[in-house]
């Protein structure tokens, strides 16, 4: 095993692990940064953002506003001093990226050009055409690539987090290329290893969005927050799940069903709109919990269209014109053209909700602490309570960098304060441990399960279980299930026995913290009897402030089912109200 | 500097292949009006002379062998390096030298009439 | 080490023959002959105009009448119309693209300059010639 | 939907077993509507969980799942059965070492990325941290294009000067610094054709336009080089006569 020494590591290159680093490198450039990624940073899935990120920009525009449509937006799960924190550093950020050289779309005047997005009041979505999160990403890491003490560790994939007296202490990886364990140690540990998306059947995540610094923290005891708030976009592409991004709404696209009927009409969030003229936070603005929700009784009620990958509704942009759709669609434009074979500028495209983002993961602070000393969690990894319940589109763009830039902030002084022994062997004992463990993966010889086989009936029992709709008995089942496939991933057999870049074993490893994260979100789901934002009980259908206007904590607890807790929501000025979305007119 | 004379190399290269590309076909036209038997009064031994005698003749014609052996001769350099001979500088010495010197002898000749 | 990456050979004489495009690009390439070619053709009619004598001019001329003369023109200026003269234009706008505010001109308005732009030359210089 | 059986001829090489590549065939029953990276996933998933390939998105972005598909530089999230014959022949990127089946070593290329300098240089202070650079949506168009690359390495696979010699620096690296050089907040310009123009920067590109073929993206690296190279004879030309004061 390699030995690597670094003051602080970061796992994950994404947009969160990028600002962080480069956050750092600025702060102080001798503080030595281990950056490791699965893949090299610009494949990290930020890239697959389409469409915006949130700050306030223009002069109607208020950052009290910005905080009553988040905290609204999350059904009043958020954190608001973060929410807080969050509205006031977001513009900030905006224009720091502008100024690294983000090319945002402008207006004729020259200055960046924002966007409506759903749930928010106004226009406050900085875009860069359809690729927004391609060109912050780019932009981060191009601009990484002047600090000499961001030191890259790519395509390694981490394993597992060390920890001493409670402490994080550091990770171990495995390179791909060559199959060799390193053991980085470090005073402190940022982890930024994105969503767990990939565990639903249809997602519009990545392949290497599989949980696993999720799983990392929680085996390390690190609780998971709120885990049950899984966001369905509703408007993906069916078969592949590609997103078309909510700025297809924000530009005046509308939902239609087999009638050719708007019917988010019928759904608290009419009256109708004229046809190319979206107003806020009503209609096909409104929030995608609600969105999501509504396509749910639509095909209930029979009313959705069946297509060749199951039942659609149709969004529906050819009013746009084709001028409009190609100079601020072209992507989304290209790919129901490539994927399904529709033109958007002449035809209406299928779209049904799939699984997008989630709003939990490993239990953070404002400050990006996590319960662990020493171990930082920022991006869609970690839980700050920024998007309490049902995050608004285009604020975790946002919330990468403020949040890798605060977190940055809090690793590099805990990094100076805690002095800590370079050589400690109990770290070593529990790296080879982590070294072993793998090494008995792909060592077993033995085996009647596979990987693929495994990961569908988990995706398909989440789906179930763990989908749009709730309810006790779903979730029982799936809770149920998801042990059943932990305990016989046991009898998963590695077929390639190869040291160099080999993805079956990897397959395995994510598989197994794939399953971790989805333990979570069906235990979670499970234990909280009410419907809030994302999370709607069939056999709980209002929302209960009374008993869970509280975080959920789910911890681990080897060999049983984790234990859940409960965390008070920091409420500083808006007291749980109604979510309105009927736009202004009511 | 190896910037500065990649620069003028691939300066002249470019200059001369957007001459012959306008230049050429006409010039080879002509050679083609000459070989039927068809050669056209401006070609004939009087007006020719006295282009070539005239400071404008005299310019134009040294500036179209000129440029056209400097683009032949870099171009020719690339290809045989295409072409698998790795000896560029022995390469690159001749052709540029059989460029200069035909560019010389067009000067030589250009004087004289 | 595990590891051993394998460097697939490339052949450095022969590559072009893998595609179409490749041999396509050595056929343009190939054009530089014919401009060293005929840029000394040039040069052989200034030694014989040098000379000072009609006669001298008017052998020079006859050297290069005959049907073989012929067939080398003609394929010469087929070769080189396609290779090197269109290949050149329709890549021109690669290298100097134009763009009047927020659009960039059509790649083909560029090329269409060219074309017109070689139709003036090609008849100033037959002009000259005294061919029209 | 009907499926299609697609006999896929995967080019194999684990470097712990094997001398050298060799084709292993598949016969894989394709959806109409799928990618080869469906198929390539169906063979992981169902077939043979050995091979070995990169991916992520499936949406043409993360720039991952480049490989060579029946001869040509692809995108295999973005390259369609319905175009292609029953026979697909899969290998990994031209011109790159191969690490393992469909998997190349990218260390070169990702140096070269880092030698365009691709970050905003400044000679003047950059505005107040809350406070835009103007830009013109004019200014915009001009480098936008060039922004677009996704780092798929298509092109270096398809030009053959970087196949011939791997110093030269290639087209996607040298797009990249021509994005910095054409935005109107970067003053870098000078600095990067120091290096770019330099011996194995764009002076190696003899304009064979494969990379801007291959391009799933339109970056048109070929025409980024190309202005590249008007760009430093311009700039020789300036210093000559002391009309800049560019000069580091
Ligand atoms: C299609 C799509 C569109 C979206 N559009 C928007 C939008 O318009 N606006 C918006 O605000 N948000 C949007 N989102 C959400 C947002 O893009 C993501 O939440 C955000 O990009 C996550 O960034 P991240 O840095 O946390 O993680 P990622 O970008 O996913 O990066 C994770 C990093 O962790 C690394 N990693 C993971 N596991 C390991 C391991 N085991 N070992 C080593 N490294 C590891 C990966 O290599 C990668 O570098 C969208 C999401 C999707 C999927
Ligand atoms: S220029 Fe095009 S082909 Fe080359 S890496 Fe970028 S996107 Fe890929
Ligand atoms: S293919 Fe290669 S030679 Fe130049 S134009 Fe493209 S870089
Ligand atoms: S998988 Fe991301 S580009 Fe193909």
């Amino acid at each position: 095993m390699k030995h690597i020494q670094a003051d602080i590591v970061i796992v994950g290159a994404g947009g969160a692990g990028l600002r962080a680093a480069i956050a750092i490198a600025e702060i102080d450039p001798e503080i030595e940064i281990a950056l490791i990624s699965k893949v090299y940073p610009m494949r990290s899935h930020t890239c697959a953002a389409e469409g915006g990120a949130a700050g306030v920009k223009l002069s109607d525009d208020s950052l009290e506003m910005h905080f009553n449509d988040t905290v609204s937006g999350g059904d009043w799960l958020c954190d608001q001093d973060v929410v807080e924190y969050f509205v006031e550093q977001a513009p900030r950020e905006l224009v720091q990226l502008e100024h690294w050289g983000c090319p945002w779309s402008r207006e004729d005047d020259g200055s960046v050009a924002v966007r409506p997005f759903g749930g928010m009041k106004k226009k406050r979505t900085w875009f860069a055409a359809d690729k927004s999160g391609f060109h912050i990403l780019h932009t981060l890491f191009q601009t990484s690539l002047q600090f000499p003490s961001i030191k890259r560790y790519d395509e390694f994939f981490a394993l597992d987090l060390l920890h001493e007296d409670g402490r994080a202490r550091g990770v171990v990886a495995m390179e791909m290329r060559s199959g060799c364990f390193f053991h980085f140690s470090a005073a402190s540990v940022i982890m930024a290893t994105g969503g767990a998306g990939k565990i639903f059947p249809f997602t519009t995540n990545g392949a290497i969005k599989t949980g696993d610094g999720m799983a990392m923290a929680y085996r390390a005891g690190v609780p998971m927050k709120d885990m049950e708030f899984v966001q369905y976009h509703p408007t993906g592409l069916p078969g592949t799940g590609i997103l078309l991004t909510e700025g297809c709404r924000g530009e005046g696209g509308v939902l239609v069903n087999k009638d050719g009927y708007r019917y988010l009409q019928d759904y608290d969030m009419g009256p109708e709109t004229p046809l190319g003229e979206p107003v806020f936070k009503s209609m096909e603005l409104g929030p995608r919990d609600r969105l999501s929700q509504a396509f749910w009784h639509e095909q209930k009620k029979g009313n959705t269209v069946p297509t060749a990958w199951g039942d659609c509704v149709l969004m529906d942009m050819r009013h746009l014109g084709a001028q409009r759709i190609l100079e601020r669609l072209p992507m989304v434009h290209e790919l129901a053209v490539s994927y399904v074979g529709v033109d958007m500028i002449t035809d209406p495209v299928p779209v049904r909700p799939v699984v997008h983002y989630m709003m939990g993961g490993i239990a953070s602070n404002i400050e990006g602490e996590t319960p662990m000393p020493g171990l930082f969690a920022i991006g869609e990894t970690a839980c700050g309570s920024l998007n309490g319940a049902n995050r608004l589109g285009s604020n975790s763009l946002t919330e990468l960098l403020v949040f890798g830039k605060r977190a940055a902030a809090g690793a590099a002084a805990f990094a100076a304060e805690n002095d800590y022994p370079r050589e400690a062997p109990a770290l070593l004992a529990q790296a080879e441990a982590i070294v072993a463990r793998v090494r008995g993966l792909l060592q077993k010889s033995e085996g009647n399960e596979s990987v693929a086989g495994i990961r569908g009936e988990m995706m398909n029992s989440l789906e179930e279980g763990a989908g749009i709709y709730r309810d006790e008995e779903g979730t029982e089942i799936a809770c149920k299930k998801i042990a059943e496939l932990q305990a016989r991933s046991a009898a998963i057999k590695v077929n390639d026995k190869s040291n160099v870049f080999n993805t079956d074993l990897q397959g395995l490893l994510e598989l197994q913290n794939m399953l971790d994260a989805a333990e979570c979100v069906a235990e979670a789901s499970n234990a909280r009897k009410e419907s809030r934002g994302a999370h709607q009980r069939m056999d709980y259908v209002e929302r209960d402030d009374e008993n869970y206007l509280k975080h959920s904590m789910a911890y681990r607890q080897p060999g049983e089912r984790p234990r859940i807790d409960w965390l008070d929501v920091t409420i500083t000025r808006s007291q749980p109200g109604v979510r309105d979305y009927s736009g202004d007119k009511k | 500097m190896t910037i500065a004379r990649k620069a003028l190399v691939w300066g002249l290269f470019a200059a001369g292949g957007t001459l012959t590309s306008f230049v050429f076909p006409s010039l080879i036209a002509l050679f083609l009006l000459i070989a039927s038997g068809n050669t056209p009064v401006g070609l004939e031994y009087g007006q020719i002379h006295a282009f070539a005698a005239s400071w404008m003749g005299k310019a134009s014609l040294f500036g179209v062998i000129f440029l056209a052996l400097w683009h032949a001769a870099h171009r020719l350099r690339v290809a045989a390096h295409d072409l698998g001979l790795r000896v560029d500088g022995l390469v690159a010495s001749v052709l540029y030298l059989v460029a200069a010197l035909g560019s010389a002898l067009a000067v030589y000749y250009l004087v004289l009439i | 080490m595990s590891r051993r990456p394998y460097v697939r050979p490339m052949s450095r004489t022969t590559w072009y023959m893998r595609n179409g495009r490749f041999k396509v690009y050595m056929l343009r390439e190939l054009t530089s002959l014919l401009v060293g070619f005929y840029a000394f053709l040039v040069l052989f009619g200034l030694v014989a105009l040098s000379a000072g004598s009609e006669a001298q001019w008017n052998d020079f001329l006859a050297s290069q009448q005959g049907p073989e003369m012929i067939a080398l023109h003609g394929f010469a200026l087929l070769y080189f119309l396609f290779y090197q003269t269109f290949a050149w234009f329709n890549l021109a706008p690669k290298a100097m693209p134009v763009q009047l505010g927020e659009k960039k001109l059509p790649a083909h308005f560029i090329v269409i300059a060219h074309y017109v732009a070689w139709a003036v030359v090609s008849a100033f210089i037959f002009w000259l010639a005294g061919a029209i | 939907m009907g499926t299609r059986q697609i006999e896929l001829e995967v080019m194999r090489y684990n470097p712990e077993k094997d001398e050298a590549p060799w084709f292993q065939q598949y016969s894989v029953p394709c959806e109409e509507d799928w990618a080869i990276l469906d198929a390539l996933i169906y063979v992981k998933d169902n077939l043979d969980s050995t091979l070995s390939y990169r991916w992520s998105c499936h949406m043409m972005v993360c720039g991952s799942c480049g490989m060579t598909v029946n001869g040509e530089p692809h995108l295999t999230c973005k390259t369609f059965i319905r175009d292609l014959p029953d026979k697909v022949r899969v290998e990994p990127l031209e011109n790159f070492p191969i690490e393992r089946d469909l998997v190349v070593v990218l260390d070169d290329v990702m140096q070269k990325l880092q030698l365009a300098k691709p970050y905003i240089i400044r000679k003047d202070d950059p505005p107040p941290e809350d406070e835009e650079y103007p830009q013109s949506r004019a200014a915009l168009k001009k480098f936008k294009q060039y922004t677009m690359c996704i780092n798929c390495m298509l092109c270096y696979s398809a030009c053959p000067q970087y196949g011939l010699s791997n110093d030269f620096i290639g087209p996607a690296a040298l797009s990249l610094a021509h994005r910095y050089n054409l935005d109107s907040r970067d003053q870098g310009k000078a600095q990067r054709l120091d290096i770019l123009a330099d011996h194995d920067g764009v002076w190696e590109c003899s304009f064979v336009g494969a990379c801007s073929e291959a391009c799933p993206k339109n970056v048109d690296p070929a025409a980024a080089i190309q202005q590249m190279k008007v760009d430093g004879t311009m700039e020789w030309w300036k210093q000559k006569f002391g009309l800049t004061g560019d000069k580091p």
